[in-house]
């Protein structure tokens, strides 16, 4: 592999893990030698002209957003901070409090369109948080936070109106509703 | 970003629509679209049909609509002087549109298809800001219940049959009377129109009738007797009967 | 703010905020008029050449990992992607990236068959997003996304196998069909 293709699948892995990685890391991943890295960073380092820079502290490298632009994020992300969650979000979190811990395929599910956008807001606010999940260590369920019943004036979430009355009809759809999915011979599993 | 999902397989059809099942009798006879060919596969179609005790839940409409169409084309071709309304003519010019959209739809299914299997495009992770509690005031206990029944109410609580198709007819028995009843008039029709016209070609117009006529039932007649019901037999005596006329003379 | 200035700000926002935007949303962020947003986003489409592509659905824009990259991110991040999609789904995002944006009785017309199912899965996977149908406002259309675009490997709609022959011949059968139609009056298909 070139360095030039080196310095492509660093910026590709960076970007999608977005947490900083070590040489070593890099070197690994890449079935590379130290030397060819550094020359593949020292490509990435010299694009100084888009909105993502690469910051490197001599031990570990990271994607950043360039300066140039850290103003506008700041005042954009205040913005929507300062936003209601919408309709997209109560749906989200009346999923979460009302049927959770629930996986982001199980609230795509009862909502029937992707929610990752909008549970991705939920938890920045920190509105819902990531538990495990015992039934799939790959992936996560999603809960209401402490600070939000709290805020809500409810100690647990079988206080909020309805709570099992909610809970037992969703659960009812969702049963139903998958068990036709069984019969209906025209839809592949998804 | 798509998580695992294990359910029960289930065992799919080898066709899922009418369109399809058409569609795949045409190509398999490497043929055009066209009421030619559409004429040449009805026979198939009705019996693949008719040996579905099954049809794919809630498509039984449109497949026995379909029919009914492709009866019509066929019935045509055997009896050219067979008149179309309007109705039957746009059924037809429809369904060989939808047809040809479809084949055109399915082999650019075919190339999503293979797009997927080609290295997808991974989201990125965005550096995460500094965990905080930020809430918003349109969160009450009121509204989160209120999204709750929303959810409840939006939940699709069967799978809608198509409106249209559930107005049309519901059985392929009962279509294939129907198509029955409707060439037979059609046949009485043009008899009456040949009756007044020169003997001499009425005569040979008559001869190439009665063939094409009985060509049809045979066929309308494979179609039925699947059916194995009595009541239908009696429909096809009726058809005989009105074919006997010409014989009177 | 000249249009790389803009492109800058752009990328540096949809990286930071980690979400695909808007053309409106990015207009108003910048305080810019479409036409120079659309000139900046061209800008950063072009650069093809790094780990980070701009997906761009004409609608809604994204940075997702460049192609090259896919094959060492999928080893890195070791997670399960279910892929299938099932031959139901592949007709109806087929007749949606072809033909859409479409409503779904338009879809259910084009196959033969009840699509209601077959758009949920596709709504819950992020695939299709619906949008209000300018003609009725009761109804939907449904159109690709750039989670779809992302799924296929590629950028832009048009970078699809066969994209531009594809959409010719569904004219040339739409107009000789309509051209027929004139001579028989009739409804609008269901």
């Amino acid at each position: 592999m070139n360095e030039n293709a080196l310095a492509i699948q660093i910026e590709g892995l960076l970007f999608s893990l977005g947490r900083p990685l070590t040489r070593a890391e890099l070197c690994k991943a890449m079935g590379a030698e130290l030397d060819m890295v550094e020359v593949a960073l020292a490509t990435l380092r010299a694009r100084t002209r888009g909105g993502i820079v690469l910051v490197d502290d001599g031990k570990v490298v990271e994607l950043r957003t360039a300066p140039a632009a850290a103003e506008l994020v700041e005042k954009i992300r205040k913005e929507e901070y300062s936003r209601d969650i919408g309709k997209a979000g109560l749906e989200a979190l009346a999923a979460v409090i009302y049927r959770g811990p629930l996986s982001r395929s199980e609230i795509d599910f009862i909502r029937g369109v992707n929610s990752s956008q909008t549970l991705r807001t939920l938890l920045m606010r920190g509105l819902v948080r990531k538990i495990s999940n015992p039934k799939d260590e790959r992936s996560f369920l999603y809960e209401p936070t402490t600070e939000l019943l709290a805020e809500l004036g409810v100690a647990h979430k079988d206080e909020l109106p309805d709570y099992v009355s909610v809970q037992e009809k969703l659960r009812t759809l969702e049963t139903a509703y998958r068990a036709q999915e069984l019969l209906v011979p025209t839809e592949e599993p998804a | 970003m798509w998580e695992m999902q294990t359910r029960p397989h289930v065992k799919t059809e080898v066709f899922e629509g009418p369109l399809e099942l058409l569609l795949e009798l045409i190509e398999k006879r490497k043929l055009h679209i066209s009421d030619v060919s559409l004429a040449a596969v009805c026979d198939e179609y009705i019996a693949r049909i008719s040996a579905h005790t099954e049809l794919p839940v809630g498509e039984t409409a449109e497949f026995v609509t379909l029919a009914a169409t492709l009866l019509l084309i066929k019935s045509r071709s055997l009896l050219p002087t067979l008149a179309l309304s309007e109705e039957e003519s746009r059924d037809i010019k429809e369904l060989e549109y939808r047809l040809a959209l479809y084949q055109l739809i399915k082999d650019a299914a075919r190339s999503v298809g293979e797009a997927t299997k080609s290295p997808a495009l991974y989201e990125g992770s965005a550096p995460a800001p500094e965990p905080m509690f930020l809430f918003d005031a349109s969160i009450t206990k009121e509204s989160l219940l209120g999204a709750a029944q929303t959810l409840i109410v939006g939940f699709p609580k069967s799978l809608v049959l198509p409106k249209v198709a559930v107005k049309k007819i519901v059985s392929i028995e009962e279509m294939i009377t129907q198509m029955a009843a409707r060439v037979s008039s059609a046949f009485r029709l043009s008899f009456k129109e040949f009756a007044g016209m020169n003997k001499q070609a009425s005569a040979h117009a008559r001869h190439e009738i009665i063939i094409s006529f009985l060509a049809l039932l045979e066929l309308v007649k494979q179609g039925i007797i699947k059916a194995n019901q009595g009541e239908h037999f009696s429909d096809i005596v009726l058809e005989s009967d009105s074919v006997s006329v010409p014989s009177y003379e």
